[in-house]
């Protein structure tokens, strides 16, 4: 039962991903390929944390809190580029 | 500023910063082995140190239990507002035809130290259907995707009441 | 039991994240993409965070580190962005009702 | 023509990797190598990641080197932008003086964060031997934290000569270690002259932890140091 | 076979990477390119180590000292690719900074500018 | 379940790569050779390889990003 339902929120998960690359195909300007890059890191923390469970590895973890704390520097370097303050 | 006393101080804030970092240290390695804790707790003085000295945002934070208290309920009604945003959201995205009119509004902060503006900003960021884009003194500059008012102090009181109140007894 | 309501609040938030792609493929222009995007992605984030905590009790003290780090940083990442995306003039989509800070850059600088 | 040629290129290289692709099947077990390695690593150097423990006493040698040749990076984007940045220095500075200051959310962020990543990566750096980390990933954090305050204020300075001399005293600490590995154990770099401890402790590994913390610093002075370089 | 599959995508990473080395006149491009040729090598190490059913070599609660040999994924790619990686980041500053050079000394980015050393 | 990740995340790395080549922008084209690397790290994460993953994660999505954007900057006034 109870895996059965991880089953399903893995597929819900995979959908978003090509959801997000589609945005990164299709996207008009740079901020929204940027954008989307962003919401796919986070997706990537979400699916980090779920193999590690699935895995039942501990370490595999400090991966994504590497991303979490690391992530969002691209975007912010990519945002102050933009605004010609780099 | 606190008079002038003869004498070794550490900067204020200093305190607060080194349990927090140890905090952090003693949760990214979820053991409470003693060497473990009293490594983490001297590298984490000496940051707490460096950055305390250097830097400004930590230096207004200080502890007391009304602050607790009033941050603990700021974290409550946060997180009520991020559920009832998001669900709001949710609404938006998978209705046929998506019905919305988006605007920059203007609203008025009364928080003073950089902290609790951060918190405000950062909140008001998280719940979905309002983005501060830009903050220039007193007045942030919110991206709406629901206008209901134009009114400066109508919009800062649906956009950030919730918050205002108590993060400014938290912080200040 | 506490494997039933983990999976649920994981499921929860693999909803969250898929609206939040289907926020970023719908809406009509850069800054409402960003905000269906990025905050929907958090939310349904720290949701399936907290569902393995409840499958792996042991574990939580840093998930609960990586869920205080993410809402530390997504919101300013994207602050950072949509100003960035303001000043270089992305357009905004034609229901746009009101700019006021448009409004305020232009009126500062027709007064100097 | 071009493009005619172009595509042959491609064609041949894809019928060269085709052909890997067939040949390679998955293995089912470890090579006797590996194993070895598996088997010893825990055991006779006590460190719980192989991985460590392979970067850090069987290719330690190797792992100098390599810090040598980002060393030799850094000297040589110094060398080659030097002169254009001396250029671009005597006409009055334009580019950092026109620079649009960050808005006040990222200031405070970045000063709020900043504490947070030294203490993450002081975390990943010393937990090597035991955890996904070490030397070369908390390097990397620890200049990505440099890059976080690079990027919240244009007028940030990274003080060059601090950064060398921790650089070099690192460097000359990981040598000398390396030569009391040779006198009190083993050989070079070897990392027992420490006693092991327990297993899978925070203190354990014998030299393990002490080389992860001199090849942390030095990768993150390195890393800041190419940084700097590029901003002109 | 899932190990096969990351090969694959490996190798046609390098492929797509050669042929937009190939066909760009853009240095920064090319270099675009030559660090996307290093992703896919790098992704073609790690799969030839993978081990079915494989996990990280890590002994931990999880894996035990007795089922490691049994269980580990080959450590020694991994050894190698963490290294190549901070190596790689090395040889993109250097010829960032030399297409920097590049571009002062004749203001355009384009290779076909550069013909001095050409035999 | 697993493979269906697997298969998923390399068709992702290959749209991202050739997205790099092909998209107009010199910008556009980093940030999708940075979500290449980003992919790429979850992949080694799957594969068992969690210090592979963690490196490049570091270093692909973060200071790979900044050192390219330098270069755009200062070869700015350049013509595609």
């Amino acid at each position: 039962m109870a895996e059965g339902i991880l089953v399903a929120a893995a597929v819900l998960i995979f959908c978003g991903i090509v959801l997000g690359v589609f945005r990164l195909i299709l996207g008009h300007t740079v901020v929204d390929r940027v954008a989307a890059v962003d919401m796919l890191t986070v997706f990537s923390i979400s699916m980090i944390a779920l193999y590690a469970h699935i895995a039942d590895r501990f370490i595999y973890l400090d991966v994504a809190l590497v991303y979490g704390v690391l992530s969002f520097l691209a975007v912010l370097a990519i945002a102050r580029y933009l605004e010609r303050g780099l | 500023m606190a008079p002038h006393r003869p004498g070794f101080k550490m900067p204020s804030g200093f305190f607060w910063l080194w349990f927090l970092l140890t905090f952090v240290w003693v949760a990214a390695n979820s053991s409470f082995a003693i060497e473990a804790l009293a490594t983490g707790a001297l590298i984490s003085a000496v940051l707490a140190y460096l950055y305390t000295r250097k830097s400004g945002a930590w230096k207004d934070v200080r502890f007391s239990p009304s602050r607790l208290y009033h941050f603990i309920r700021y974290v409550g009604v946060f997180i009520v507002e991020l559920v009832r945003a998001n669900i709001n959201m949710m609404r938006y995205v998978y209705a046929p035809r998506i019905d919305i009119n988006p605007g920059i509004v203007k609203i008025k902060t009364k928080l003073k130290t950089p902290v609790g503006r951060l918190a405000l900003a950062n909140s008001i960021a998280l719940t979905p259907g309002s983005l501060v884009i830009d903050i220039d003194g007193d007045s942030l500059f919110i991206h709406w995707l629901d206008v209901k008012t134009t009114d400066t102090d109508e919009a800062t009181r649906l956009i950030a009441g919730p918050f205002e109140e108590h993060l400014g007894k938290a912080f200040g | 039991m506490a494997e039933l309501i983990g999976s649920i609040l994981v499921l929860l938030g693999a909803i969250f994240h898929f609206s939040a792609g289907l926020g970023m493929l719908r809406m009509p222009d850069a800054y409402t993409r960003m905000q269906a995007g990025t905050k929907a992605s958090t939310l349904g984030n720290t949701l399936i965070l907290l569902g393995l905590g409840f499958y792996h009790p042991e574990w939580s003290l840093k998930l609960l580190i990586i869920i205080c780090f993410v809402l530390m940083t997504n919101p300013v990442s994207s602050h950072a962005l949509a100003r960035a995306a303001h000043m270089i003039r992305i357009p905004m989509t034609r229901r746009t009702t009101v700019d006021a800070l448009r409004a305020t850059r232009q009126r500062r600088r027709s007064g100097k | 023509m071009r493009r005619a040629f172009v595509i042959l290129v491609v064609v041949l290289f894809g019928l060269v990797f085709t052909s890997l692709v067939i040949a390679h099947n998955e293995r089912h077990s470890l090579r006797p190598l590996a194993e070895s390695y598996v088997k010893l690593i825990p055991q006779e150097l006590g460190a719980p990641n192989v991985i460590t423990g392979i970067l850090l006493t069987y290719r330690a040698f190797d792992t100098l080197g390599e810090v040598a040749v980002l060393f030799m990076v850094a000297a040589g984007v110094g060398l080659v932008l030097g002169a254009s940045n001396k250029r671009r220095k005597s006409s009055p500075r334009k580019v950092v003086e026109t620079a649009r200051l960050s808005s006040e959310i990222v200031q405070s962020g970045a000063q709020i964060l900043a504490p947070l990543i030294a203490i993450f990566a002081a975390y990943i750096i010393m937990n090597g031997h035991r955890s996904a980390g070490g030397g070369f990933q908390g390097g990397a954090v620890i200049a990505s934290g440099v890059l976080l305050l690079v990027l919240a204020s244009t007028r940030y300075r990274v003080d060059l000569e601090f950064l060398s001399m921790t650089e070099s005293a690192a460097g000359v600490l990981f040598v000398l270690t390396g030569i009391a590995g040779l006198i009190f154990a083993g050989g070079f770099l070897d990392n027992r002259m420490l006693p092991l401890g327990q297993f899978g402790a925070f203190f354990s590994a014998g030299a393990i932890p002490i080389l992860s913390v001199l090849l942390g610093v030095k990768v993150g002075c390195e890393l800041s140091v190419i940084i700097d370089r590029f901003r002109a | 076979m899932m190990s096969n599959v990351v090969l694959a995508t490996g190798l046609v990473l390098i492929l797509i990477g050669l042929w937009g080395m190939l066909t760009h006149r853009n240095i920064l491009r090319i270099i675009i390119a030559f660090s996307l040729i290093g992703t896919g090598t790098h992704i073609v190490i790690v799969a030839i180590g993978y081990v079915t059913n494989g996990t990280a070599p890590i002994i931990d609660r999880a894996l035990t000292l007795l089922e490691a040999p049994a269980r580990a994924v080959d450590p020694i790619p991994s050894a190698l690719v963490v290294t190549a990686i901070v190596i790689g980041l090395a040889v993109t500053a250097v010829m960032l900074a030399y297409a920097i050079r590049l571009y002062e000394s004749k203001k355009t980015l384009s290779i076909d500018a550069f013909t001095e050393s050409k035999w | 379940m697993l493979e269906l990740f697997v298969y998923l995340l390399c068709g992702s790395i290959l749209a991202s790569g050739i997205l790099a080549i092909r998209l107009g922008s010199l910008m556009a084209a980093m940030v999708s050779g940075g979500l290449a690397s980003l992919f790429a790290a979850v992949c080694y994460v799957l594969l068992g390889a969690p210090d592979v993953a963690m490196t490049e994660a570091s270093i692909g999505s973060g200071l790979s990003t900044l050192i390219f954007l330098y270069a755009i900057r200062r070869t700015a006034t350049a013509k595609e």
